[in-house]
């Protein structure tokens, strides 16, 4: 057990071959819908990215070489599993197939942004497709997601829940609250640490791994600990199904440390150049999952260059008629939802304050 | 039927909330076999079992977001927490996100969550057993903050507080859950048996979130209070001979603004009174709005009655605590001038 | 001498105070090598050394418990919230143990430390990069809550807070981290070039706790602002024909009540500004305790201007976020009748 | 390592004998003085609890069973070293030679309580004792401990922070701040957890030790963990002298579980009857830690049930002695501070809030 924690879950080899006993099978119709989501992924990102220097959004941020993880996890994780994201799982939204536009108008901040301009762009809430509502501030969602499996097993719903963590994240008093109630309770939860190596400007190492992996901490709850490569998106996938069968067969939770790599900048608001080489991205190691997954289906002949090239074709155009389509509605500070959202949503319903203060803003 | 105390009053709600709807949990430190150290939760997992009310770690962090993540997926959780003291570790999961959780996700989810903790000093409990938090919930947008004054309502408010689709803080005074304390910690202690306030339905019933109750009528001066500070306030009042109007706020979010108002344009003055100390406590809040909505009408300034502005000093437990004599003190001075 | 920004004077405040004490320590989320997300900790890594300067882990609960063991040890901590929003996490051993260290250990231990945090709105930041936490730490006994509105006081008063042996608070309003901002959204961006207050001595010097500026003299109505608000309000009282007298708080705890309350009872008017939200806010102390102290002065309600009582909404910046619009309101309010 | 974490040190075997790798050198003086500073507190805390039920004081708390904690650390760590307490190691101050009175005092709350009536009984605070102010509130200070180990090896200075929680007490957020920060700045603290196995009226489990021990929540940080007998005076004197060897040579921290039983209630305010075997104290198997240390002073032919009858007699005199001139002072209510303290050091200097109530109160 404790090699799974120290070591490294890994199923494509450099060749895209899936070798070792985590080898999963995975059809090819679904292996595509994942070289799907991550490119979606990919390609919005970039799009949006741009969008947010012709300030048509006022944040913006991306998740480039960290789309597998929730591509593949949330193929694997059931409709009724709830996901409690950090903002760097977009690729979870995508292969859920949640509407572009509602991304799109939600960044733009605009009179059709499914939160009514109440949250900062990215945020996203989705409850329908299993994903939590996200929000600024770091670390705390993780123990509201064993919360959520301690209610599903009460209630004898089979649902799971699966929550993301970043590994500088993991040094808040949040991540331990999690995996003591996770333990003691034996909650249906999968708990998963995104090791991207940056928090910001920082590395890894502040949030302790120089002393040990992430995954090894799972051991200080009698918890298991898998470290996956996570731009694998097959081992991504492998270790999921390990997990979920655990927890439905309520042996309890498992805690998973993808270890992957933050490729782009941290946020709209951030030059990663001035505290990290500007190669590094480059240089790194273990790959882009999108390109290891193409690989892999060139490699079991259920793709080819020219398919790519098509494919990805059809979807910048997606991304760009969704993107035409908010551009249509409006973008930051050119159209936004009626100004008596901001007043909605306090309370179940509003008191006397909200209305006073909605009259005396003349609304 | 026999008289409840409040401890009593609350289990009662409690359980019937636990045999009336099957998404209720209570949880907390202690609060399973043991039955809770204040024993409001006595009983309750032997009669309603393990999973209905069980132990927690000591985490409030913990308790509270696992409390979110059950309201999020439908439950009814009502957490208790030992102390209110012992809130504050799980501050930021009250304010950042039971709270908000409804506004930010666009009513996608939110938290039907009632947080029950004893509040409040007379006990000798030192610094860390003794604070009333309030002033700190009350700034919160979100968040409802639920004080009971007598076994009656402190049953139909924690009712309506579960039953409520927003997060509430319910803050139990301590020093009352046996008997009411009118301040006079020298004379012999009461107990709720005769109380009229103590005669408490067996079943279910709610005392309405957001309507005080106005304990006495009266024409010279307004007093506003809660929790505890009801009993002193009505000691004092009852010991002078000034004819003022008692009212008791019950919850402070959502707050009756309509009662106090009009009684204070009616008065002319006004009298707040609480535990807890007085720098931008809530009776700042309370003496900003009616100044604001009573101007023309006041006769004398607003008078706050509170706790002294240090830590809550073990050993001057008497000194401290605002007690019927600075409470008649400030209804003199409402009424110069 | 060239003009400072606001960012440049606070790092000038740190890098003299590292120069001059060796027990100051700054510490925080990105704050080392990368001279912290607003740049206000640049260089001082380079200059003073990773042991002086340097980065810490994502827990902000663990950030504050170090500073009050370092403080109780004996050194001089500042560190660094890289949001207000973000100190919640870290409320408990600000309220209980940094604020009360003193007390409980009648002088044995204390905690002479200083923790920075960027706050407010005006920069589009959504919910959790806009808040104003002031009223939270208002109401706890024990801590001291600064807040600058311009470069020279950001220097003295930061300087001031490290120097200081009780705990402080110190809450840059980050809107006007770079320019003053008077809250015309509209109108084109100015930076802290050329402006009075920009002028910064190199070296050390301290502007005192507890000294409120009267920025402008005028005998219609007195005006209560800080932070980015003393900006707003400058600008509603220059457009407007009103002679209001305009005090810059630029500490809340201590609170320089002789200015304000002497201010009051010479205009016989107020007007109260602060972004956070209304409900139990900062105001509602001043509102207060100037009734208290002003009544038979007063010709007019004391008004409020603040945010309203909602979460901090991203698209509605400059609906919620008070301008002088808001102000100039205020002020007409303030002098009717 | 692992092993050192799942097993448990122990030294004196069932005869008395000191037997084993970890059997550590003291001479007789040492070993009688640590049995002093255990049987004062036992002596003192039960007089104490009489106190409380005579009204003497509002609250009490007792140590029963755990007192070689407190008393052996207090002597293996130096004198300029800082402890931060749990309300139950009052054996470190009896070690340390803290005077009677002033405990006496502070929990009569009386004219001359060194903490001026401010603070609860048993919440002491004594700086030049090596004892961090304690407060109600369980688990904030375990990480400030950190702070000031952090602090001193930025000075330069060879002292040393060691800090206690309880069992129950480590499913706090501040648990993992603390361990997070010790290990990432490789700090000279040592991290003490007192497994008494209870937690009020919860068992160990409640905080995880069914899935697995306390000390092996080191190695999630990188850290070394022992577990304990702490019942064994001798193996916690080892174990005390390792963790200090190891942070004196800037190797960093260790997180030391010391397995015990909580003897008595949890408080005057609990009756254990309501949740425990009235016997289980009395099946305790570890036995009791002054008896085993006395077995093994006569075994080593330093110490004789003579000695130990006038010795007690001798105890038992000095603490009535303390009481009595406590009682001459005052007891709760009899007698307190002036009341100007109530205002004194909420600042460094009151400011004008503190000086008009004080006024308003007349004093
Ligand atoms: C409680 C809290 N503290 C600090 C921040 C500021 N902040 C935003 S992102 C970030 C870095 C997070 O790093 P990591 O957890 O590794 O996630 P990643 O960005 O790498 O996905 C920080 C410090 C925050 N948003 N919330
Ligand atoms: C933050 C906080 N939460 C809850 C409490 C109430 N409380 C006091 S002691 C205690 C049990 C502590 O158990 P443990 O940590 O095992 O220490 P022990 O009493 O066994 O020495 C609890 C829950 C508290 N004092 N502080
Ligand atoms: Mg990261
Ligand atoms: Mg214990």
């Amino acid at each position: 057990m404790a090699e799974l924690a120290s070591g490294l879950i890994r199923v494509l080899d450099e060749e895209g071959r899936a070798v070792g006993l985590w080898a999963p099978t995975i059809d090819a119709e679904q292996l595509r819908a994942g070289l799907r989501a991550m490119l979606l992924t990919r390609l919005f990102e970039d799009r949006m990215f741009r969008a947010h220097r012709q300030g048509k959004t006022s944040f913006f941020l991306k998740s480039t070489g960290e789309e597998a993880i929730g591509a593949a996890q949330a193929m694997v994780m059931g409709k009724r599993d709830m996901c409690f994201p950090t903002y760097r799982v977009l690729s979870w939204l995508m292969a859920r197939g949640y509407p572009l536009i509602n991304l799109v108008n939600q960044i733009f901040s605009n009179e059709k942004d499914p939160l009514k301009g109440r949250q900062l762009p990215i945020l996203y809430s989705a409850r329908d497709y299993g994903f939590y509502s996200l929000s600024g501030n770091l670390g705390v969602r993780f123990a509201q997601a064993v919360g959520w499996a301690m209610a599903s097993a009460y209630k004898g719903d089979d649902s799971l829940a699966l929550a993301y963590i970043g590994e500088g994240s993991t040094a808040e008093g949040d991540f331990h609250e999690a995996l003591t109630f996770a333990s003691v309770y034996h909650a249906p939860v999968i708990l998963c640490v995104t090791n991207n190596q940056w928090a910001i400007s920082s590395y890894a190492g502040i949030a302790g791994s120089e002393e040990t992996t992430f995954a090894a901490k799972a051991a200080g709850y009698g918890l298991p600990g898998l470290r996956v490569d996570g731009n694998d998106f097959l081992a991504i996938w492998a270790a999921t199904e390990w997990a979920v069968a655990r927890a439905r067969a309520n042996l309890g939770a498992t805690l998973i440390e993808f270890f992957t790599y933050r490729a782009a900048g941290h946020s709209t608001s951030d030059d990663p150049t001035r505290y990290r080489p500007a190669d590094e991205a480059a240089l790194w190691p273990l790959g882009d999952p999108i390109q290891r997954l193409k690989q892999h289906l060139i490699h079991i002949g259920a793709w080819d260059e020219a398919r790519h090239v098509q494919f990805e074709a059809e979807l910048v155009e997606i991304v760009r008629a969704a993107v035409k389509q908010g551009e249509a509605v409006g973008t930051l500070g050119k159209s936004k939802p009626p100004v008596s959202e901001m007043f909605e949503g306090v309370f179940e319903t509003p008191d006397w304050r909200v209305r006073e203060q909605r009259a005396e803003l003349g609304d | 039927m026999a008289d409840m105390t409040m401890i009593q009053a609350l289990n009662s709600a409690l359980d019937v909330m636990l045999s009336e709807n099957p998404d209720v949990l209570i949880f907390g430190e202690d609060v399973g076999y043991f039955g809770g150290v204040f024993r409001v939760t006595e009983g309750l997992q032997r009669k309603h079992g393990i999973k209905r009310c069980f132990d927690t770690p000591i985490s409030e962090g913990g308790i509270i977001a696992a409390a979110v993540g059950m309201g999020a997926y439908g439950l009814r959780p009502v957490p208790e927490i030992q102390f209110a003291d012992y809130i504050l570790p799980a501050f930021d999961q009250l304010v950042s996100e039971a709270a908000r959780l409804r506004y930010r996700s666009n009513g996608e989810f939110w938290a039907p969550i009632t947080v029950r903790a004893p509040y409040g000093g007379g006990i000798f409990g030192g610094q860390t057993h003794s604070q009333s938090p309030e002033a700190l919930f009350a700034h919160v947008t979100g968040l409802c903050t639920v004080i009971p004054s007598n076994p009656y309502d402190a049953k139909g408010l924690l009712i309506s507080s579960i039953e409520s689709n927003d997060p509430v803080v319910f803050l139990e005074p301590k020093r009352i859950y046996n008997g009411p304390f009118d301040g006079h910690h020298d004379r012999q202690v009461k107990s709720w048996a005769g109380h009229p306030k103590a005669d408490v339905p067996e079943g279910h019933y709610t005392v309405p979130l957001g309507k005080a109750a106005v304990l006495r009528e009266g024409c010279d001066v307004t007093v506003l209070a809660y929790g505890t500070m009801v009993h002193v306030a009505t000691a004092a009042i009852e010991e002078g001979d000034i004819d003022a109007e008692l009212i008791d706020l019950r919850s402070i979010v959502p707050l009756d603004i309509e009662t106090i108002t009009n009684s204070v344009n009616r008065t002319g003055r006004c009298v707040i009174v609480h535990e807890a100390s007085r720098f931008a406590g809530f009776g700042a809040e309370l003496s900003a709005l009616l100044q604001e909505r009573c101007f023309f009408h006041l006769k004398s300034p607003i008078q706050r009655v509170a706790g002294w502005d240090t830590p809550y000093p073990h050993a001057f437990e008497w000194d401290y605590f605002p007690g019927p004599a600075r409470v008649t003190k400030a209804l003199k001075q409402a009424m110069e001038s």
